[in-house]
């Protein structure tokens, strides 16, 4: 099922797809068939599907990398919101900015982040893609176009709406993508960088992927709204709003989007409701208190890949085989990523004090 | 309660001190409350907040937005109408969301205002590296405080200073950071129970010594402490000054132990460069320059962004190794 | 004209008073006449007229005593906006907070500064309200419920919403008001504290004086909204706008959203369109590059003041000479005021260290 | 073109030198652009903007919301994707506004990327008192920036700098930030036409001395050289170098000097505590420790917030006597 959206005139009333809502998952579940009308291709279905199998595997063998004591410092899983990443990124090039959060591999691998440098920096090798300095907080290659994760809340705002304000300038077609999360919504930063996108008319989506929570901190107890795209028109941009498990509902909204903003037509906040399988950090999910085991059982029934499964066997896109046989390679991938970056070497004390400053040479 | 009449005390750890100090504070002024984000679910994710929520309520135990800003700003207005808040910023590093209003407001009002405005508002936040959690949650930024008028900065070194200066923040009618290190949270050690200060402004003799004076704050206290053991091998018997306060910062103490030693390392988890320790060294020499048998010297961060690899921040990290090191060097060894 | 408003729920759009808009001042600026219907008394009337003739006055003085070299450093007058501050102060006592900006002696005297230490303040000597230590940009007075003028941008809406905290902490029936500038809603602070403000349902009012320009910077160039009281429904609370130059359409709107907080209603953004006379900064007003001298002759058709005035007289609430002698005494306040201010010492070097720190008799 | 090699030059106030610095990048960097508050139609509230609008357009003189987090994103964001962007600050105290920009993003990103990124950009902003502009629009933060790895530092003292500084600033691969000094605006000095650099990092002797070293930057290097005027006439032949820059600090230059001289006074607006006058103070001793004759004395503001009053201000800024009466105190006059 696709997502209503409005590329709406200022002020127009923010218009909502029939996306779940985090606290009534379980009631708004039921969804409509999958249909295809002049929807994606097969090749892009087939890409969105490989990239949410990439992510989830990364992200499950990256937890259990780190209870083996494999990754140091902290992890934020994006298991459970592989269909904003894939979804977005699929209408992206290396030449489209995207800035990243805490929670930022997903993102990384949707833009076309290969698995042995991600785990290499993940266990803070120097083969990894910030040879090492950065790790999961900082995860970044300029090459794809990804300017990092951050680990600061409401860090890649600002600096997507300079990504953008560059191309502008440079009279490209080209965009860029801030995602950030629903707590991120309250960052004075996210704010600012809005206001701007919106009064320059930059070539900027902000993706604002609702999981319900700012680490322990429910939607509910951190705004007195429910909808962050409800800000939109309080800076005279469109605000969207999607089911953010759902691929292709992401994939239409974002693609609309994102073709405006190629067009000059300016920034969109795009909302994508979604939840987080594990804990804020690390890999623990259940049995903690400020969610309940229920409502993370009721959006996994939502599981982006799961269903999105069901539906290209349905369309006949891809069969049974064809979808274990992604797995399988993707799941080989990683073994290999792991076993990679588990031999590379640790970067060593000399490099401490290069890529300080930007000298001839450093 | 003054300092010497401790009363029961059991091996607590620095978290946990933490929480007492939190819950003392709590229990005594009635005009206080703590707020930051995570702090009341979560009892903070350093867990120093666990059990304020049930026994004080979400009035007094509030979780936040993420929105630095208004969380300062929040400690700024509240402070100044009549409450005593106990502000929580979850890592320094953050302080660069709401500079403005620590710095611009908070720090300033009072004087601003002619002396009319009272700001007795506590900050509580996290400092220090060592977790690989990289470089915009590893920082030491005491240095930025400490040059702030208006401003108090205390960086308690153990448990019992962590409570007792809690306590002293709390107490105290000016505006205090409190900079907690998260390398240190699990050190146990014998707290008293019930409510005790630890004198902010006031350093602290950790160790009696004739060659030379160690001076360190926070976390450092302990790998100072550390190479001073060592160094006793070495047939050197070193002074370690726990500095406590870097805002005031008791110069009175350091001066007389150098005056005894004439020799003086600083240490700081901060980079070297513009640390707290230049000032510190400045003050020495400007106040026992005749005493001096050598320059005094400093152990302190290189100058890069915290490292994430282990392998580098383990480098990274002026550590016992470091300081003996660099005392063999002050020594002419 | 009463200004029309709506303690809207949540998401409702934001209504709209006639209010002039700041480019279209011509066109609109045609008002029905007075009604006094169930309106404010007669005293309160009269009072408000006092607040913006005092207002007034108090900010060509100060303009001329700049010129006159007595008054050193940046004084941005209030001239033209006087019937927000005299409105909205008209519901306040000295138990209610209010926070102000770099343009803040008009809020101050509203709220009942003394001519005397607010001169002296502005002269940098030690009668001042400050001691001569904050001058223009930080005049306050915590007698009288004011956290002072606030030399930066964006600064008083957080420390307001900080206030709104203490009182509902200490159960108490007093709000805060934080006014702030078109110019100041693109700060990330006045987001921050709108957001608390809302999730806590804080007595905190939102006061956006609406001139049009942030210093040089028109609205339409500074953000793509024509109406700041739009952002509200992003936040969860009521959006209002009003006449700025109607002091009876804006005590009304006022009192309303005061009403409200005071009784657990919390928040509400009242953007009050007004317009100032005079430069950003100093006394010059035409002949400058960035607004036209026919904007601010259209303005001052408008003016605050003398509309009101008439309105008074029509109502019989106040005769001609009535307000003359006002305005004599006024003028006399004044002058006493400067003479004051001229006579007091300035404060000696020996005080340069004392109230940075509240130490035993400090 | 190396500083030797000086074109035409005409008198020119340190305001139009800012102006000519940034016009000739504008002009020879075709991916620069000029972002900040009421930087193109007001031509910047100190009119060093004056006519780049004209000239060069509204795509690269850029008019910006109030928003610092916003404009410094810009940057970080620009300057990372290909563009030179410069951004103005239009008051230093405003930093605490877009700090987290400046330390967390600005200065770390290339460190975090594995020196995968590159962040040509260039910040201007404004420092210093004597305007009665009070508490929020007087300070002097350089000892903040100072503090961070990946960050550039630099304060002109006078026209011809503040102009070839800024083109080297612009020209530079990394962050920098120009610290202006709003007292100074009105200066006038001879500028060469057409574009130069003035080297980031390199001190500058301005007056040869041999009784002892005065190390200045910013606007007190004028106070420093009036000192040095007066105390020619009570016998002390004083040296005066200006730092010219705080990040990366040229201490070779200074440590020469005081070889020489082998006493030291340090100067800075900021206040003394914590100020950048402590690191320089600490750098001196630990590396001509032997050739100091008295301590390494600092003048500098006291500890208090800047006072609006004139009468207070005037006693609050170092000036050349409060010099001259630390040069006699240092030389025990
Ligand atoms: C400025 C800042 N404040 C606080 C934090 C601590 N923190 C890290 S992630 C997080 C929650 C973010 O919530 P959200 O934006 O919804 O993203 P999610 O974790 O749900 O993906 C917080 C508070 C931080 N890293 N940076
Ligand atoms: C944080 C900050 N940024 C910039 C400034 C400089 N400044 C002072 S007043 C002003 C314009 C404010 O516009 P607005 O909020 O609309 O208030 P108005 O002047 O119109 O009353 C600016 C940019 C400042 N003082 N503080
Ligand atoms: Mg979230
Ligand atoms: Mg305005």
């Amino acid at each position: 099922m696709a997502a209503k959206k409005k590329p709406a005139a200022k002020k127009s009333p923010v218009k909502k797809a029939a996306a779940p809502k985090a606290k009534t998952a379980v009631a708004k579940a039921k969804k409509a068939p999958a249909r295809k009308v002049k929807g994606p291709s097969d090749k892009v279905l087939k890409e969105m599907h490989l990239k949410m199998v990439r992510i989830r595997r990364f992200e499950e063998s990256a937890g259990k990398m780190m209870e083996d004591g494999k990754i140091p410092g902290a992890l934020h899983l994006y298991v459970g919101q592989e269909a904003v990443a894939a979804g977005v990124m699929q209408h992206l090039s290396n030449q489209d900015w995207i800035t990243s959060t805490h929670r930022g591999h997903g993102h990384l691998v949707a833009k076309g982040g290969e698995f042995k440098p991600m785990f290499a920096e993940l266990f803070g090798r120097a083969t990894g893609y910030c040879k090492g300095k950065g790790g999961s907080m900082h995860i970044s290659s300029m090459d794809l176009g990804m300017l990092g994760a951050n680990g600061i809340v409401g860090g890649g705002p600002p600096i997507a709406m300079g990504a953008a304000f560059s191309n502008k300038f440079r009279k490209n077609k080209n965009v860029s993508v801030a995602f950030f999360g629903d707590g991120a919504s309250n960052e004075g930063s996210v704010h600012e960088a809005a206001n701007m996108a919106a009064l320059y008319k930059l070539p900027c989506i902000f993706v604002c992927e609702n999981n319900g929570y700012g680490e322990y901190t429910s939607q509910a107890r951190h705004q007195a709204i429910v909808d962050v795209a409800d800000r939109a028109a309080g800076y005279g941009m469109p605000g969207v709003i999607c089911d953010g498990m759902d691929v292709m509902a992401v994939y239409e909204a974002a693609g609309e989007a994102i073709e405006r903003a190629r067009n000059g037509g300016g920034p969109t906040l795009l909302e994508c409701k979604t939840y987080r399988y594990y804990d804020h950090v690390g890999v623990r999910g259940m049995g903690l208190n400020y969610r309940t085991d229920e409502e993370i059982e009721a959006w996994k029934k939502k599981d982006a890949i799961e269903g999105f499964e069901k539906r290209l066997m349905q369309l006949g896109v891809m069969t049974q085989k064809q979808i274990e046989a992604v797995h399988t390679t993707v799941a080989k991938d990683v073994e290999e990523a792991i076993e990679y970056a588990n031999e590379s070497p640790y970067p060593g004390p000399e490099t401490l004090l290069e890529n300080v400053y930007n000298e001839k040479g450093a | 309660m003054s300092e010497a009449a401790k009363p029961q005390a059991r091996e607590l750890p620095y978290v946990m001190a933490i929480n007492e100090g939190i819950r003392e504070v709590l229990r005594e002024q009635q005009d206080a409350f703590i707020a930051g984000e995570d702090v009341a679910v979560a009892g903070s994710v350093y867990g120093y907040c666990t059990g304020l929520l049930d026994e004080f309520g979400p009035d007094r135990v509030v979780d936040t937005p993420i929105s630095e800003k208004g969380i300062m700003g929040l400690g700024v207005g509240a402070s100044a109408t009549g409450c005593r808040p106990i502000i929580d910023l979850m890592f320094m590093d953050f302080i660069g969301e709401c500079m403005d209003e620590v710095a611009n407001q908070m720090a300033k009002m009072r004087f601003m205002f002619g002396g009319k405005a009272t700001l007795p508002v506590t900050v509580l936040t996290m400092g220090g590296a060592g977790g690989s959690l990289a470089a915009q949650h590893s920082q030491s930024l005491e240095a930025w405080l400490a040059h702030l008028p208006g401003m108090k900065v205390c960086m308690p070194s153990d448990a019992y200073d962590a409570k007792g200066m809690i306590i002293s923040a709390c107490r105290d009618d000016n505006p205090v950071f409190v900079v907690l290190n998260k390398a240190s949270l699990a050190m146990t050690m014998e707290v008293p129970e019930g409510p005790y200060e630890v004198p902010l402004g006031e350093a602290c003799v950790r160790r009696q010594g004739t060659n030379l004076t160690i001076v360190a704050f926070g976390r450092m206290v302990h790998e100072a402490m550390a190479a001073a053991d060592k160094l006793k091998d070495l047939g050197i018997d070193a002074e370690v000054i726990d500095a406590r306060s870097v805002q005031p910062f008791d110069t009175a103490t350091v001066v007389n132990s150098i005056k005894k030693t004439h020799r003086a390392l600083v240490i700081h988890e901060a980079v070297k460069f513009g640390g707290i320790g230049g000032e510190i060294t400045a003050q020495i020499q400007e106040e026992a320059f005749d005493y001096l048998d050598a320059p005094v010297m400093r152990v302190a961060a290189p100058f890069s962004p915290v490292p994430f690899s282990p392998a580098l921040e383990q480098v990274y990290i002026p550590n016992a190794e470091s300081i003996i090191a660099k005392v063999k060097e002050t020594l002419e060894l």
